[in-house]
Parts: structure tokens; C-alpha cells; sequence
């Protein structure tokens, strides 16, 4: 089965507790909300930072998408807060 | 020319700038954002996502360039643990036009704040700290440009 | 902080930007014009109304401080004879918004442009002399801002 | 009788040959137009610079004004072209 990284940032990395892990990745037509609901019901530093996933953004691949974006054969998911840049 | 950089040290604003004049266009517009102090706030920590940084930014200066008649763009962002005062970002831009120069800047910086995977937390002095949150102003002015 | 000269010697762009940085507003903005090469030009002469540009530059940066919440306006335009690629006029602006910033940089140049008492006249390399024409656009342009 | 100094810049300046004059300033109920047509009316660079009046600017004591405006109690008159500062 294929793996997918999965990278976090700012006050995600933080709850979570690590910056980055492995995982297999999950069939194709899996969005990427599903994934993160599947990750939150891990419970503790997950649930809390995958609560309310109107406050989390992500990226596949390096390019931003949006929540409802099947995973595909995406390598590298990021998940993090809306960015504070420039 | 186009100059994308994501680093941690600081730049030379005068230096950036003179090359985009050695540009001969007539017009150089600039913006530089640095670290407000005040209110206790002692280190703004800049933290990015180094695989997609680079690229996004490439990206947002390509549009620009495609955008308007542009002869140079230079975008300069740290990361890192900066003091209040610090210069955080930085965007250069030279045309023939001056309408195109001023417009790109402003479009670039809006894009910026936006679109870069950039998170900033704010450091106290009383040890608290924040994660800066995205104003829904700056998503709104960068998709004003669409 | 509120600098308008009036000069016949270059400046220091670093210099200017360094002061406004140091005012803590977070967004520094800026414009530069330099002359444009080409076309056999080799010198551009710049005529003004001694009695009345610094008055008038004063008049649109204090327009512009109560426009926009500023903490620093520079505006240094220069006169006589320039060569291509030295630098004519900069206006830099700080403040804690970029949008303030960003938009009374474009407003001030915008004004000089239409507003401040210089004409410009090009020499070419075959001695033949131009006084450059205003464009409507540039009127255009600054009445834009009322 | 009042003086008016009236001071030239770029082509008109070349045009006319000097840079300022000082003339016994007409009723203050002139305006600036009728003014510049009596110039005009001495011939030479004179009739050449104030031959259409609408490529002509003019400030009163320091300040733009159009040619419509009536000269009042003016001190100094600048004519010139349109400005290309910036």
C-alpha cells in the first residue's frame, strides 16, 4: 500500500505534537475532511486540533486545495491554520 | 529578472533596490513589512513550510509577471525568530510604467499574506505567546485582484 | 515624521527607507523614478518653480497625512540635469496598515506627477531638444484619488 | 500703481526669451486670460507661447490656478505648460 506524509504546522504541529508522519494512504476517492475526521477520532492532541475543521487549511502535493479534494494518489498532505504571512 | 528568496537572515533593502533600478525602467515601487513592537511583544517567530515556500512564491510572482509588464520582481521573506523591528518581507518591483509598478507591489504583498505557508507567533514578555490569526481582510483584498 | 526636499543632489534611498522603518509601523512603501535610457536621450533637464515646489510638495503630503493614517511621508524630488538612470523623485510612506501604506505611496507620485511644479526636457545625442508633454492620463490619474 | 512680477518656466520661458518681467499690474477684476492676450499682443515669442491658451497653466502667488481667475491683488504670476514632474 502506498504512504502518504502528512506535515503539520503552526498551532496544528503543536497540539498534535509532531511535525510530520507516515501513514498508508487511504483509497483514492477519500477526501481530505474524511481523512482529518479519521484522524481526529484518534482522540487527545487530534481531536482537539482537528475539532472544528472550518479553522484548518491544506495543501497536496504543495499546492493548496480545499477540504472536499479527494486524496488521490497524493504523497505529502499538510494540514495547518489559515497562513499569517508577508 | 525575478529574485524569490526564503530565508532566515536579514536583507539589504538598498541592495535589492538597486539592482531593480539597474533595471532601466523607470519605475521601482517597493514594500517592506518589519516587526511591530509595543504591547509586551518581544520576538515574532515565522515559521514555513520549506518544501512548498519557495514554489508558492514563485508562483504568485509568476502571476504577477503575466499580470503586468514587469521588468523585475524581488521577493525577499524571512523566517525565524525575529525582533520587534525586524524587517519580515520585502517585494521590489520595476517597470516602464509606474501604474504597473505600484499595482504588482501592491498585488504581490496582498498575495503574500494570502497565499505563502508562512504562520506567525507572537512571543511576550510575560512568556505568553499567540498564533498571529488570518484576518479575513487579507483573504478578501488578495481575491479582489482575481 | 514628514521630509519633502527639493534638491539637485541624488539621495540615498536606504538612508530614507532606514528612517521610515524606524518609525515601528510595520509597512514601509515606496516609489522611485529614475530616467529611462534609450532613444539617444542623453540627459534629462529638470526645470522647477523654485518659490512654489517645496510649498506645493508640502501642500500634497499634508493632502495625503490626512488621508491616510501615517506615521511618515518622505518626499524628495530632484532638479537640473540628470543622466540616464539616475534617480529623479522617491516617495516613501510608513504606517501599521499595508493598505495605507501602499495606497498614499501611489497618491503622492500620482500628485507630483499632475501637481508639483517641474517640466522635464529630454536631450538626445544628436543635440535636438524635447520638453516632455503632460499626458492626460497623468491628470487623469491623480484627480482619480479626489 | 501695484507691481506684478510674472515669472516664465520651460518652453514659454524659451519662447518669450526671459524668465521674469515685472509690469504695472492691470484692475484686479482681470483675469488671467485677458491678461495673457495683451501679452500676447506684443508679438515676437510673445505671440508664439501665448498662442493657444489652452496649453497654457498659470499659478497665482504660489498656487494653481485656471485662467479664468481674475488677477485681484497679485503679487506674482507664473505661466508655464502643464506640469511633468514625478
Amino acid at each position: 500500500m502506498a504512504q502518504l506524509s502528512i506535515v503539520y504546522f503552526a498551532w496544528v504541529r503543536e497540539m498534535i505534537g509532531r511535525d510530520e508522519e507516515h501513514i498508508d494512504r487511504p483509497a483514492s476517492g477519500t477526501t481530505l475532511a474524511e481523512l482529518i475526521a479519521s484522524l481526529g477520532a484518534r482522540g487527545g492532541g487530534y481531536a482537539q486540533a482537528f475539532a472544528d475543521p472550518s479553522r484548518l487549511r491544506a495543501a497536496v502535493d504543495q499546492h493548496f486545495v480545499s477540504l472536499d479534494t479527494p486524496i488521490g494518489e497524493a504523497r505529502e498532505l499538510a494540514i495547518f491554520p489559515p497562513v499569517t504571512g508577508g | 529578472m525575478k529574485r524569490v528568496n526564503v530565508q532566515s537572515e536579514d536583507f539589504n533593502v538598498a541592495t535589492e533596490l538597486a539592482a531593480l533600478e539597474a533595471l532601466g525602467g523607470g519605475g521601482i515601487a517597493s514594500f517592506t513589512g518589519v516587526v511591530r513592537g509595543g504591547e509586551g511583544l518581544i520576538a515574532l517567530e515565522l515559521e514555513h513550510y520549506p518544501a512548498m515556500t519557495a514554489k508558492q512564491m514563485e508562483r504568485i510572482v509568476d502571476d504577477a509577471m503575466s499580470r503586468w509588464p514587469l521588468l523585475g520582481v524581488t521577493v525577499i521573506h524571512r523566517f525565524g525568530r525575529l525582533d520587534p523591528g525586524a524587517r519580515i518581507v520585502m517585494v521590489g518591483t520595476a517597470s516602464r510604467h509606474r501604474g504597473a509598478a505600484l499595482e504588482s507591489c501592491a498585488f504581490l504583498i496582498d498575495w503574500l499574506k494570502s497565499d505563502a505557508p508562512f504562520w506567525k507567533k507572537e512571543h511576550f514578555a510575560d512568556g505568553a505567546t499567540t498564533w498571529v490569526a488570518a484576518r479575513e481582510e487579507d483573504a478578501a483584498k488578495a481575491k479582489g485582484w482575481s
